[in-house]
C-alpha cells in the first residue's frame, strides 16, 4: 500500500498522475491520495473579494492565518473544487474514487491551535480565531476498510479538532501520519521540481540518496515549502514508513518514476 | 481591523503588579514584555483593557 | 433505516435538524442524510461574478444551467460548504458523521442530458454543454457498510454519469432513488413549510394525509420547488418506501415530528 | 454570447431537402421546423452553418 501527496501548487500535471494511478489502481495497487490546496484557495479568496493572508512565527514558518470565513473559502476550493474533480477525473479512467475531508469520519483528528503565536510590523501577537491544527490521529479502521473494498481513497487537507471544529491542516505533514496510520510502505510526494537539490534550481545538483539519519539535516537543502515536505518525510520515516520518495509531478508516469527511485529517496 | 489602544496607558502587570507602560497603537492580542519581571503578557482585551499570560505554545507547522 | 431530505433553501434551522439527527443517531437510528445546494451555489456565483442561470423545459420545469464552471461553484457550494459544515456540526454532537457527494464511490451515477431542450425568449433550444443529469442508481453496498460501522452518511446532491462526468441533480430526486436502493422505512423531506396544503400559504389548509396512489394528483396542491418534492414523493413509493413525510423543517424537533406524523404523511 | 446567424438565409431540410427559411437571428442550438415535411431540426453550428434533426429527449427535473 502507498500513499501519495500530490502538491497544490502550479506545475504539476494532474493528468499525469491519475493516468499513472489508474494504472497501477488496476494493476493491483493499493492507493491513497493526500493533496494540497494552496493555490486555489488563494484564487477563490480573491475572487470572493477576502485574500488570503499568511502569517509568520517566530520561529520563521509561514502559514495561511484561517479564520472562519477563510476556513469556508478554503474548504470550499479543497473539498469542493480540488477533491471532486479529482475523483471525477479518477472515475472517468475507471477507478472507483473516494473523496473524503478528514473531517468526514474523523479520519484526521488532532489539535487545533487556540492561540497561535505571530510576529507582524516586528510586534509579536497571539491569533485566537486561527482554524489551523496538527493531525495527530488517523481513521486508519475506515481507510483500510475503504480499500478493502477496492475504493481509491482521495483525502483533502482538512481535519477535525478534538473539540469538533474543522480545521486546516498541512498537506505534506498529513499525508506522513496517514502513511504511517496505515502501514503504508511508501510515501510518495509529488511536487514540481525534480526533488532535492543541494543548489536549488540546478538540478544536476539533484539529491538522489538520503540515510534517514540525516533528514533532519537535509531541511538545510530545502527551499521555501519544500521545508515542510521535509518536515512531513521526517515525520513519516519516525513513524515506520520505511521509505519516503520526492518526485517530479509534472512529467509522465510520476507514481511509477518515484517507484523506481527517481527522485530523492529517503530510506 | 484589529482592535488598538487609542493613547498611552500604563497598566498593572498580572504577575508582579508591576507598572507596564503601553503606547498608544497596542494591539489586541499583542504580547507584551513586563520590564520589572520579564513575564510574557497578552493583550486580551482593549476596550477595557485586560492582560493576561502569554501562553507557551508549541512549534506550529499549520498550513 | 430512515433517508432525510434537508432543503437547501432558506427558513430551515439546520442547528434544529442536527441536535434531532444526533439525538435519534445516538438512539440506534440509522440515518442517511441528503441536503440540497441551491441558495448557497447562488450565492457564490454572484460573489465570483458568474450568478447562476436557470433555464426552463418546454414542459414548465425549470432547472439551474450547469455549464462546466457553474458546475465547479456548485460543486464548491454544495460539497465545499455546505457538506463539510453539516459534518462538523453533526460532528461537533458526538455522531460520527461521513460526508460524500455522489461522484465518490459513485455513490449516485445516472444518465447526463447532453442534449436538453428549452425555451428561451420564444424560442426552443439544445443545451449541450449543461453538466445536469438524473440519478438512476445507487452505491447501496457503500452506504449499508457505512451504516453498519455506526457512520451517518450526509450525501452532496452531486452525482456521476455512465460517461465518469460529474454531474449536478435533483437532490429531492437523489434522496428519493437512495432511500429505495437501501430499502428506507421512511424518507423524510425538511422543507421552510408546514407541509403540503390545499391552499398555499394557509397553513390551516395542511394536508395532513395523502393516499400514496393519490400523490400525483397532489401535485396540483405543490407550488414552485415542492412540485420537485411530490415527484421525488412518488418516486420513493415507487420504489417501494413505505411512507414519505413532509414536515417542517424550521421548528424543534424537526425528525422526531415528523416520525410522529406530523406533517403531510403519503403512505 | 450564443453564436447566431447574420443575416437571412435558406438552407437545405436535412430530412426532406425542402427549402428552410431561416432569420437573421437564429441562435446556434435553436429548434426550426421544416414547414415542408414538419421535422423538427437543431441548428448545431452556425458557421459553417449545418443542421440536423432535433434529437427527442424525456422529460428532465435537473435541479
Amino acid at each position: 500500500m502507498i500513499t501519495i501527496k500530490i502538491g497544490g501548487s502550479r506545475g504539476i500535471n494532474m493528468d499525469y498522475v491519475c493516468d499513472d494511478a489508474a494504472e497501477l489502481h488496476k494493476a493491483g495497487q493499493k492507493i491513497i491520495l493526500v493533496h494540497g490546496a494552496g493555490n486555489e484557495a488563494n484564487e477563490l479568496g480573491e475572487k470572493v473579494g477576502y485574500p488570503a493572508k499568511h502569517v509568520t512565527s517566530p520561529q520563521g514558518f509561514s502559514w495561511r492565518y484561517t479564520d472562519r470565513q477563510t476556513l469556508e473559502i478554503y474548504t470550499m476550493a479543497a473539498v469542493g473544487k480540488i477533491n471532486t474533480f479529482l475523483v471525477e477525473a479518477l472515475q472517468k479512467r475507471g477507478v472507483n474514487a473516494l473523496g473524503l475531508s478528514g473531517v468526514s469520519g474523523r479520519v484526521m483528528e488532532g489539535t487545533r491551535k487556540d492561540a497561535v503565536r505571530i510576529i507582524e510590523g516586528g510586534k509579536q501577537r497571539i491569533l485566537r480565531d486561527d482554524y489551523t491544527g496538527r493531525v495527530e490521529k488517523v481513521n486508519a479502521e475506515l481507510l483500510r476498510a475503504l480499500l478493502d473494498m477496492n475504493y481509491l481513497p482521495v483525502i483533502a487537507p482538512l481535519a477535525i479538532s478534538y473539540q469538533g471544529d474543522a480545521m486546516n491542516v498541512d498537506g505534506d505533514r498529513a499525508a506522513a501520519i496517514i502513511a504511517g496510520a496505515v502501514g503504508a510502505e511508501k510515501l510518495i510526494i509529488l511536487t514540481n521540481v525534480v526533488g532535492l537539490m543541494k543548489n536549488f534550481p540546478d538540478e544536476s545538483s539533484l539529491i538522489t540518496h538520503i540515510d534517514k539519519r540525516q533528514v533532519e539535516a537535509s531541511i538545510d537543502f530545502a527551499e521555501g515549502r519544500m521545508k515542510k515536505k521535509v518536515l512531513g518525510a521526517s515525520e513519516a520515516l519516525k513513524l515506520g514508513v520505511p521509505q519516503v520518495v520526492f518526485a517530479d509531478g509534472r512529467v509522465e508516469h510520476p507514481i511509477q518514476n518515484a517507484l523506481a527511485a527517481k527522485g530523492t529517496v529517503i530510506e | 481591523m484589529i482592535a488598538q489602544l487609542s493613547a498611552k496607558i500604563t497598566a498593572e502587570c498580572p504577575e508582579c503588579a508591576g507598572a507596564l507602560a503601553l503606547n498608544g497603537n497596542t494591539l489586541k492580542g499583542e504580547i507584551v514584555t513586563c520590564s520589572d519581571c520579564g513575564a510574557e503578557l497578552e493583550i486580551t482585551g482593549i476596550n477595557p483593557l485586560t492582560l493576561d499570560l502569554a501562553p507557551q505554545e508549541e512549534e506550529d507547522w499549520g498550513e
